[in-house]
Protein backbone atom coordinates (compact mmCIF):
# COMPACT_ATOMS: atom_id res chain seq x y z
CA UNK A 1 0.00 0.00 0.00
CA UNK A 2 2.93 2.57 0.97
CA UNK A 3 4.57 1.56 -2.22
CA UNK A 4 1.28 2.62 -4.44
CA UNK A 5 0.85 5.55 -2.27
CA UNK A 6 4.32 6.86 -3.50
CA UNK A 7 3.86 5.56 -6.90
CA UNK A 8 0.35 7.71 -7.62
CA UNK A 9 1.36 10.43 -5.49
CA UNK A 10 -1.74 10.23 -3.48
CA UNK A 11 -2.89 8.52 0.23
CA UNK A 12 -5.32 6.00 -0.42
CA UNK A 13 -7.88 5.77 2.11
CA UNK A 14 -9.13 2.18 1.10
CA UNK A 15 -9.97 -0.21 4.83
CA UNK A 16 -6.32 -0.95 5.86
CA UNK A 17 -6.20 -3.96 8.46
CA UNK A 18 -4.20 -1.70 11.37
CA UNK A 19 -3.74 -5.19 13.89
CA UNK A 20 -0.29 -6.98 14.70
CA UNK A 21 0.01 -10.18 16.11
CA UNK A 22 1.73 -9.70 19.35
CA UNK A 23 4.09 -6.81 20.77
CA UNK A 24 4.86 -3.89 18.20
CA UNK A 25 8.64 -3.48 17.64
CA UNK A 26 10.61 -0.54 18.34
CA UNK A 27 11.98 -1.91 15.01
CA UNK A 28 9.00 -1.88 13.24
CA UNK A 29 7.98 1.82 14.51
CA UNK A 30 11.67 3.30 13.00
CA UNK A 31 10.62 1.82 9.69
CA UNK A 32 7.89 3.74 9.58
CA UNK A 33 9.13 6.92 10.36
CA UNK A 34 12.00 6.54 7.93
CA UNK A 35 9.09 5.93 5.08
CA UNK A 36 8.59 9.35 5.32
CA UNK A 37 11.84 11.25 4.57
CA UNK A 38 10.96 11.19 0.81
CA UNK A 39 7.51 12.58 1.60
CA UNK A 40 9.03 16.69 1.61
CA UNK A 41 6.15 18.72 2.44
CA UNK A 42 5.90 17.13 5.92
CA UNK A 43 7.01 19.51 8.74
CA UNK A 44 5.82 17.46 11.82
CA UNK A 45 5.09 13.78 13.01
CA UNK A 46 3.28 13.27 16.22
CA UNK A 47 3.24 9.74 17.49
CA UNK A 48 1.26 8.02 20.43
CA UNK A 49 2.76 4.58 21.87
CA UNK A 50 0.62 2.62 23.89
CA UNK A 51 2.77 0.77 26.56
CA UNK A 52 1.47 -2.56 28.70
CA UNK A 53 2.15 -1.42 32.06
CA UNK A 54 2.70 -4.43 34.98
CA UNK A 55 -0.04 -3.04 37.46
CA UNK A 56 -0.23 -4.47 40.93
CA UNK A 57 -4.27 -4.94 41.77
CA UNK A 58 -4.89 -7.07 44.94
CA UNK A 59 -1.33 -8.08 45.35
CA UNK A 60 -0.70 -9.59 41.64
CA UNK A 61 1.52 -8.05 38.95
CA UNK A 62 -0.01 -7.91 35.40
CA UNK A 63 2.59 -9.72 33.55
CA UNK A 64 1.02 -9.70 29.84
CA UNK A 65 -1.92 -7.96 28.24
CA UNK A 66 -4.01 -10.64 25.60
CA UNK A 67 -6.33 -8.35 23.32
CA UNK A 68 -8.82 -10.04 21.34
CA UNK A 69 -11.11 -7.97 19.04
CA UNK A 70 -14.34 -7.81 16.45
CA UNK A 71 -11.58 -7.38 13.84
CA UNK A 72 -14.26 -7.08 10.58
CA UNK A 73 -16.06 -4.06 12.98
CA UNK A 74 -13.00 -2.92 14.44
CA UNK A 75 -11.72 -2.40 10.94
CA UNK A 76 -15.35 -0.82 9.52
CA UNK A 77 -15.14 1.42 12.66
CA UNK A 78 -11.30 2.39 12.03
CA UNK A 79 -12.25 3.45 8.17
CA UNK A 80 -14.46 5.71 8.99
CA UNK A 81 -12.38 7.35 11.76
CA UNK A 82 -9.48 7.68 9.51
CA UNK A 83 -11.88 9.30 6.75
CA UNK A 84 -13.34 11.66 9.27
CA UNK A 85 -9.58 12.49 10.49
CA UNK A 86 -8.91 12.98 7.10
CA UNK A 87 -11.88 15.15 6.45
CA UNK A 88 -11.17 17.76 9.41
CA UNK A 89 -7.38 17.74 9.93
CA UNK A 90 -4.88 18.58 6.90
CA UNK A 91 -2.88 15.91 6.98
CA UNK A 92 -0.26 14.13 5.04
CA UNK A 93 -0.60 10.36 6.30
CA UNK A 94 -1.96 8.42 9.65
CA UNK A 95 -0.88 5.39 10.40
CA UNK A 96 -2.59 2.70 12.74
CA UNK A 97 -0.94 -0.25 14.43
CA UNK A 98 -2.60 -2.31 17.03
CA UNK A 99 -1.52 -5.66 18.77
CA UNK A 100 -3.72 -8.59 19.09
CA UNK A 101 -3.18 -11.53 21.29
CA UNK A 102 -0.44 -11.39 24.22
CA UNK A 103 1.77 -8.39 24.38
CA UNK A 104 4.37 -8.87 27.53
CA UNK A 105 4.53 -6.00 30.16
CA UNK A 106 6.76 -2.95 28.77
CA UNK A 107 6.15 -3.75 25.27
CA UNK A 108 3.91 -1.81 22.83
CA UNK A 109 0.62 -2.31 21.97
CA UNK A 110 -0.59 0.58 19.68
CA UNK A 111 0.96 3.12 17.91
CA UNK A 112 -0.39 6.20 16.14
CA UNK A 113 1.11 8.39 13.76
CA UNK A 114 0.22 11.26 11.74
CA UNK A 115 2.11 13.73 9.95
CA UNK A 116 0.96 16.95 8.27
CA UNK A 117 2.80 20.18 7.11
CA UNK A 118 2.41 21.94 10.01
CA UNK A 119 2.35 20.26 13.39
CA UNK A 120 -0.78 21.34 15.17
CA UNK A 121 -2.82 19.10 11.95
CA UNK A 122 -0.57 16.13 13.13
CA UNK A 123 -0.72 16.69 17.21
CA UNK A 124 -4.36 17.11 17.67
CA UNK A 125 -5.40 14.51 14.87
CA UNK A 126 -2.84 12.23 16.60
CA UNK A 127 -5.05 12.78 20.15
CA UNK A 128 -8.30 12.47 18.48
CA UNK A 129 -7.32 9.30 17.05
CA UNK A 130 -6.37 7.72 20.72
CA UNK A 131 -8.88 8.64 22.11
CA UNK A 132 -11.74 7.51 19.56
CA UNK A 133 -9.47 4.09 19.29
CA UNK A 134 -9.98 3.60 22.62
CA UNK A 135 -14.08 4.32 22.75
CA UNK A 136 -14.91 3.26 19.68
CA UNK A 137 -13.47 -0.02 18.82
CA UNK A 138 -14.57 -3.26 19.88
CA UNK A 139 -11.33 -4.25 21.20
CA UNK A 140 -10.82 -5.88 24.62
CA UNK A 141 -7.55 -6.14 26.70
CA UNK A 142 -7.60 -9.38 28.70
CA UNK A 143 -4.65 -8.64 31.85
CA UNK A 144 -3.33 -11.85 32.49
CA UNK A 145 -1.88 -12.03 35.74
CA UNK A 146 1.53 -13.39 37.07
CA UNK A 147 -0.18 -16.62 38.92
CA UNK A 148 -2.26 -17.06 35.85
CA UNK A 149 -5.92 -15.81 36.74
CA UNK A 150 -6.82 -12.86 34.86
CA UNK A 151 -8.87 -9.98 34.92
CA UNK A 152 -10.62 -8.17 31.68
CA UNK A 153 -8.95 -4.64 31.31
CA UNK A 154 -11.28 -1.70 31.74
CA UNK A 155 -10.58 1.78 29.74
CA UNK A 156 -10.61 4.73 31.90
CA UNK B 1 -36.32 -23.16 10.63
CA UNK B 2 -34.15 -19.73 11.27
CA UNK B 3 -30.62 -19.74 12.53
CA UNK B 4 -28.29 -17.02 13.93
CA UNK B 5 -24.72 -17.00 15.14
CA UNK B 6 -24.30 -15.23 18.23
CA UNK B 7 -20.53 -14.00 18.75
CA UNK B 8 -19.30 -13.09 22.90
CA UNK B 9 -16.72 -10.80 23.24
CA UNK B 10 -14.32 -9.71 26.45
CA UNK B 11 -15.29 -11.08 29.59
CA UNK B 12 -18.45 -12.44 28.19
CA UNK B 13 -16.42 -15.14 26.31
CA UNK B 14 -15.77 -15.84 29.98
CA UNK B 15 -19.54 -16.27 30.80
CA UNK B 16 -20.94 -17.90 27.74
CA UNK B 17 -17.74 -19.04 25.33
CA UNK B 18 -16.62 -17.48 22.17
CA UNK B 19 -19.95 -18.04 19.98
CA UNK B 20 -22.77 -20.43 19.68
CA UNK B 21 -26.15 -20.68 17.49
CA UNK B 22 -29.60 -20.07 17.95
CA UNK B 23 -32.57 -21.05 16.40
CA UNK B 24 -35.81 -19.56 15.94
CA UNK B 25 -35.35 -16.42 17.71
CA UNK B 26 -36.97 -13.81 15.58
CA UNK B 27 -35.58 -10.21 17.12
CA UNK B 28 -32.79 -9.24 19.45
CA UNK B 29 -35.22 -9.33 22.59
CA UNK B 30 -36.31 -12.32 22.23
CA UNK B 31 -32.56 -13.44 21.99
CA UNK B 32 -31.55 -11.47 25.21
CA UNK B 33 -34.31 -13.20 26.61
CA UNK B 34 -33.30 -16.71 26.01
CA UNK B 35 -29.39 -15.78 26.64
CA UNK B 36 -30.46 -14.76 29.95
CA UNK B 37 -32.12 -18.10 30.27
CA UNK B 38 -29.34 -19.57 29.46
CA UNK B 39 -26.36 -18.10 31.00
CA UNK B 40 -28.12 -16.03 33.69
CA UNK B 41 -24.54 -14.25 34.86
CA UNK B 42 -25.21 -12.63 31.87
CA UNK B 43 -27.66 -10.34 33.16
CA UNK B 44 -25.05 -8.46 35.51
CA UNK B 45 -22.88 -7.47 32.51
CA UNK B 46 -23.28 -4.49 30.42
CA UNK B 47 -22.84 -5.02 26.76
CA UNK B 48 -24.15 -3.16 23.42
CA UNK B 49 -25.24 -5.52 20.55
CA UNK B 50 -24.46 -5.95 16.80
CA UNK B 51 -26.43 -7.00 13.82
CA UNK B 52 -24.43 -7.45 11.18
CA UNK B 53 -21.72 -5.50 12.10
CA UNK B 54 -24.16 -2.43 13.12
CA UNK B 55 -24.32 -1.15 16.57
CA UNK B 56 -28.59 -1.68 16.84
CA UNK B 57 -30.17 0.57 19.90
CA UNK B 58 -33.26 -0.61 20.31
CA UNK B 59 -34.93 -4.61 19.35
CA UNK B 60 -34.22 -5.59 15.83
CA UNK B 61 -35.89 -8.55 14.09
CA UNK B 62 -33.18 -10.72 13.10
CA UNK B 63 -32.99 -12.72 9.38
CA UNK B 64 -31.66 -15.76 8.69
CA UNK B 65 -27.95 -16.77 9.12
CA UNK B 66 -27.28 -13.25 10.76
CA UNK B 67 -24.81 -12.15 12.98
CA UNK B 68 -25.56 -11.40 16.34
CA UNK B 69 -22.26 -9.96 18.25
CA UNK B 70 -22.66 -8.69 22.32
CA UNK B 71 -20.00 -6.08 22.76
CA UNK B 72 -18.76 -5.57 26.58
CA UNK B 73 -17.18 -2.16 26.90
CA UNK B 74 -14.09 -1.81 25.11
CA UNK B 75 -11.20 -2.02 26.19
CA UNK B 76 -8.33 -1.26 23.43
CA UNK B 77 -5.36 0.41 23.55
CA UNK C 1 22.92 8.81 32.62
CA UNK C 2 20.22 6.57 31.35
CA UNK C 3 22.43 3.43 33.26
CA UNK C 4 22.50 5.83 36.66
CA UNK C 5 18.60 6.62 36.24
CA UNK C 6 18.22 2.73 35.98
CA UNK C 7 20.30 1.90 38.30
CA UNK C 8 18.88 3.97 41.55
CA UNK C 9 15.22 3.88 39.74
CA UNK C 10 15.18 7.44 40.23
CA UNK C 11 14.70 9.95 37.35
CA UNK C 12 17.97 12.67 37.34
CA UNK C 13 16.74 15.97 36.44
CA UNK C 14 20.26 16.93 35.59
CA UNK C 15 20.93 19.33 32.52
CA UNK C 16 21.22 17.56 29.75
CA UNK C 17 22.90 17.97 26.51
CA UNK C 18 20.31 18.10 23.79
CA UNK C 19 22.17 18.81 20.54
CA UNK C 20 23.03 16.67 18.15
CA UNK C 21 25.02 16.51 15.50
CA UNK C 22 23.31 16.80 11.83
CA UNK C 23 19.81 14.61 11.51
CA UNK C 24 18.63 12.69 13.91
CA UNK C 25 18.15 8.87 12.75
CA UNK C 26 14.99 7.16 13.07
CA UNK C 27 17.37 4.26 14.49
CA UNK C 28 18.27 6.22 17.66
CA UNK C 29 14.50 6.85 18.07
CA UNK C 30 13.48 3.36 17.90
CA UNK C 31 16.49 2.78 20.45
CA UNK C 32 15.02 5.14 23.03
CA UNK C 33 11.60 3.45 22.57
CA UNK C 34 13.04 -0.07 23.23
CA UNK C 35 15.03 1.40 26.27
CA UNK C 36 11.90 1.91 28.12
CA UNK C 37 10.65 -1.69 28.03
CA UNK C 38 12.23 -1.88 31.18
CA UNK C 39 10.11 0.84 33.03
CA UNK C 40 6.94 -1.21 33.70
CA UNK C 41 5.33 1.86 34.91
CA UNK C 42 4.60 3.36 31.72
CA UNK C 43 1.05 3.03 29.88
CA UNK C 44 1.74 5.68 27.32
CA UNK C 45 4.27 7.69 25.11
CA UNK C 46 3.93 10.50 23.33
CA UNK C 47 6.60 11.49 20.93
CA UNK C 48 6.85 15.18 18.20
CA UNK C 49 9.48 14.91 15.51
CA UNK C 50 9.79 18.07 13.49
CA UNK C 51 10.63 17.03 9.79
CA UNK C 52 12.61 19.51 7.15
CA UNK C 53 10.63 20.31 4.99
CA UNK C 54 11.08 21.24 1.09
CA UNK C 55 9.10 24.73 1.19
CA UNK C 56 9.61 26.33 -2.40
CA UNK C 57 9.92 29.88 -1.75
CA UNK C 58 9.78 32.29 -4.72
CA UNK C 59 10.53 29.53 -6.73
CA UNK C 60 13.31 27.96 -5.22
CA UNK C 61 13.44 25.29 -2.87
CA UNK C 62 14.62 24.61 0.50
CA UNK C 63 17.54 21.59 0.23
CA UNK C 64 18.68 21.67 4.13
CA UNK C 65 18.53 23.51 7.06
CA UNK C 66 21.04 24.67 9.32
CA UNK C 67 20.62 25.01 12.65
CA UNK C 68 22.98 27.16 15.33
CA UNK C 69 22.13 27.72 19.17
CA UNK C 70 23.47 30.09 22.17
CA UNK C 71 23.87 26.66 23.52
CA UNK C 72 24.67 27.25 27.05
CA UNK C 73 21.86 29.76 26.89
CA UNK C 74 19.60 27.08 25.30
CA UNK C 75 20.76 24.06 27.93
CA UNK C 76 20.14 26.32 30.83
CA UNK C 77 16.44 27.60 29.56
CA UNK C 78 16.40 23.64 28.48
CA UNK C 79 16.84 22.52 31.93
CA UNK C 80 14.25 25.10 33.45
CA UNK C 81 11.28 24.00 31.00
CA UNK C 82 12.34 20.07 32.01
CA UNK C 83 11.86 20.64 35.71
CA UNK C 84 8.50 23.00 34.76
CA UNK C 85 7.53 20.03 33.12
CA UNK C 86 8.21 17.55 35.41
CA UNK C 87 6.51 19.73 38.35
CA UNK C 88 3.22 20.20 36.13
CA UNK C 89 3.09 16.62 34.88
CA UNK C 90 3.37 13.58 36.22
CA UNK C 91 5.77 11.94 33.38
CA UNK C 92 7.91 9.02 34.25
CA UNK C 93 10.50 10.66 31.63
CA UNK C 94 11.18 13.29 29.12
CA UNK C 95 13.77 13.46 26.35
CA UNK C 96 14.55 16.04 23.91
CA UNK C 97 16.52 16.25 21.03
CA UNK C 98 17.18 19.00 18.93
CA UNK C 99 19.84 18.91 15.64
CA UNK C 100 22.60 21.53 15.32
CA UNK C 101 24.17 21.78 12.03
CA UNK C 102 22.48 20.84 8.37
CA UNK C 103 19.82 18.84 8.37
CA UNK C 104 18.20 17.55 4.71
CA UNK C 105 14.78 18.13 3.89
CA UNK C 106 13.09 14.75 4.98
CA UNK C 107 15.11 14.15 7.75
CA UNK C 108 14.45 14.52 11.51
CA UNK C 109 15.76 17.50 13.45
CA UNK C 110 14.15 17.66 17.20
CA UNK C 111 12.92 14.67 18.57
CA UNK C 112 10.61 15.41 21.95
CA UNK C 113 9.69 12.02 23.75
CA UNK C 114 7.74 11.84 26.91
CA UNK C 115 6.10 9.23 29.04
CA UNK C 116 3.77 8.66 31.84
CA UNK C 117 1.61 5.62 33.09
CA UNK C 118 -1.45 7.52 31.93
CA UNK C 119 -1.71 9.04 28.34
CA UNK C 120 -2.97 12.10 29.34
CA UNK C 121 0.11 13.38 31.12
CA UNK C 122 2.42 12.47 28.61
CA UNK C 123 0.34 13.97 25.51
CA UNK C 124 -0.22 17.66 27.30
CA UNK C 125 3.28 17.73 28.35
CA UNK C 126 4.53 16.54 24.94
CA UNK C 127 2.64 19.60 23.40
CA UNK C 128 3.62 21.73 25.70
CA UNK C 129 7.45 21.25 25.71
CA UNK C 130 7.17 20.80 21.56
CA UNK C 131 5.50 24.77 22.06
CA UNK C 132 8.41 26.02 24.49
CA UNK C 133 11.31 25.00 22.49
CA UNK C 134 10.27 26.70 19.58
CA UNK C 135 9.70 29.76 21.29
CA UNK C 136 12.13 29.85 24.25
CA UNK C 137 15.12 27.78 23.02
CA UNK C 138 17.75 30.30 21.33
CA UNK C 139 18.13 28.17 18.11
CA UNK C 140 18.12 29.72 14.56
CA UNK C 141 17.10 27.89 11.22
CA UNK C 142 18.66 28.91 8.40
CA UNK C 143 17.13 27.78 5.28
CA UNK C 144 19.09 26.44 2.60
CA UNK C 145 18.06 26.84 -0.91
CA UNK C 146 19.26 24.46 -3.54
CA UNK C 147 20.80 27.67 -5.47
CA UNK C 148 23.30 28.23 -2.49
CA UNK C 149 21.45 31.36 -0.95
CA UNK C 150 19.67 30.94 2.06
CA UNK C 151 16.92 32.96 4.16
CA UNK C 152 16.73 32.76 7.60
CA UNK C 153 13.63 30.41 9.32
CA UNK C 154 10.88 32.37 10.99
CA UNK C 155 8.90 30.44 13.01
CA UNK C 156 4.61 30.89 12.39
CA UNK D 1 39.77 49.02 29.83
CA UNK D 2 37.04 47.39 30.39
CA UNK D 3 36.59 44.34 27.69
CA UNK D 4 33.54 43.02 26.67
CA UNK D 5 32.51 40.17 24.56
CA UNK D 6 29.60 40.67 22.20
CA UNK D 7 28.00 37.07 20.47
CA UNK D 8 25.65 38.01 17.44
CA UNK D 9 23.29 34.64 16.02
CA UNK D 10 20.98 33.61 13.62
CA UNK D 11 20.46 36.55 10.70
CA UNK D 12 22.35 39.22 13.08
CA UNK D 13 25.71 37.24 12.16
CA UNK D 14 25.14 37.90 8.22
CA UNK D 15 25.21 41.44 9.06
CA UNK D 16 28.47 41.39 11.77
CA UNK D 17 29.64 38.16 11.97
CA UNK D 18 29.51 35.32 14.99
CA UNK D 19 31.36 37.68 17.54
CA UNK D 20 33.28 40.88 18.50
CA UNK D 21 35.16 42.39 21.63
CA UNK D 22 34.37 45.88 22.48
CA UNK D 23 36.42 48.27 24.83
CA UNK D 24 34.46 50.92 27.47
CA UNK D 25 31.28 50.14 26.88
CA UNK D 26 29.80 50.86 30.08
CA UNK D 27 25.90 49.50 29.85
CA UNK D 28 24.26 47.66 27.24
CA UNK D 29 22.59 50.70 25.41
CA UNK D 30 26.07 52.76 25.14
CA UNK D 31 26.79 49.28 23.37
CA UNK D 32 24.11 49.42 21.20
CA UNK D 33 24.58 52.71 20.39
CA UNK D 34 28.06 51.64 19.12
CA UNK D 35 26.81 48.88 17.35
CA UNK D 36 24.53 50.56 15.09
CA UNK D 37 26.88 53.65 14.29
CA UNK D 38 29.32 50.02 13.10
CA UNK D 39 26.63 48.22 11.52
CA UNK D 40 23.72 50.26 10.19
CA UNK D 41 22.31 47.24 8.92
CA UNK D 42 21.03 46.01 12.70
CA UNK D 43 18.59 49.30 13.19
CA UNK D 44 16.00 47.12 11.12
CA UNK D 45 16.57 44.46 13.40
CA UNK D 46 14.69 42.55 16.23
CA UNK D 47 16.53 41.07 18.92
CA UNK D 48 16.93 40.48 22.37
CA UNK D 49 19.58 41.03 24.58
CA UNK D 50 21.24 38.25 27.17
CA UNK D 51 24.01 40.20 29.26
CA UNK D 52 26.14 36.66 30.61
CA UNK D 53 23.48 34.42 29.44
CA UNK D 54 20.55 36.14 31.35
CA UNK D 55 18.22 37.72 28.89
CA UNK D 56 17.37 41.66 29.95
CA UNK D 57 14.79 43.92 29.30
CA UNK D 58 16.39 47.25 30.48
CA UNK D 59 19.75 49.42 30.11
CA UNK D 60 22.02 47.24 32.17
CA UNK D 61 25.66 48.13 33.39
CA UNK D 62 28.48 45.75 31.81
CA UNK D 63 31.71 44.26 33.99
CA UNK D 64 34.58 43.47 33.22
CA UNK D 65 34.86 40.27 30.87
CA UNK D 66 31.03 40.38 30.39
CA UNK D 67 29.28 38.78 27.25
CA UNK D 68 26.51 40.09 25.62
CA UNK D 69 24.67 38.08 23.19
CA UNK D 70 22.41 39.25 20.34
CA UNK D 71 18.93 36.78 19.45
CA UNK D 72 17.07 37.60 17.06
CA UNK D 73 13.41 35.76 17.28
CA UNK D 74 14.21 32.41 17.63
CA UNK D 75 13.47 29.15 15.25
CA UNK D 76 14.20 26.22 16.30
CA UNK D 77 12.31 22.91 15.86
Amino acid sequence: MDAAAKTNGVMEHKPKNIFTQGAIAATFIADSIAKHSSKTNIGGHSIFLGQVRADVINEKKVAAIEYTAYEELALKKMHVIREETFAKYDLTCMHVHHSLGTVPAGEICLFVFTSSAHRRAAIDACNEVVERIKTELPIWGKELFEDETHQWKVNQ
Amino acid sequence: MMRVEVLFFGKLVDIAGASLQMNNVRSTDELLEQLRLQYPALAAEKFMIAVDKKTISTNTSLTENCTVALLPPFSGG
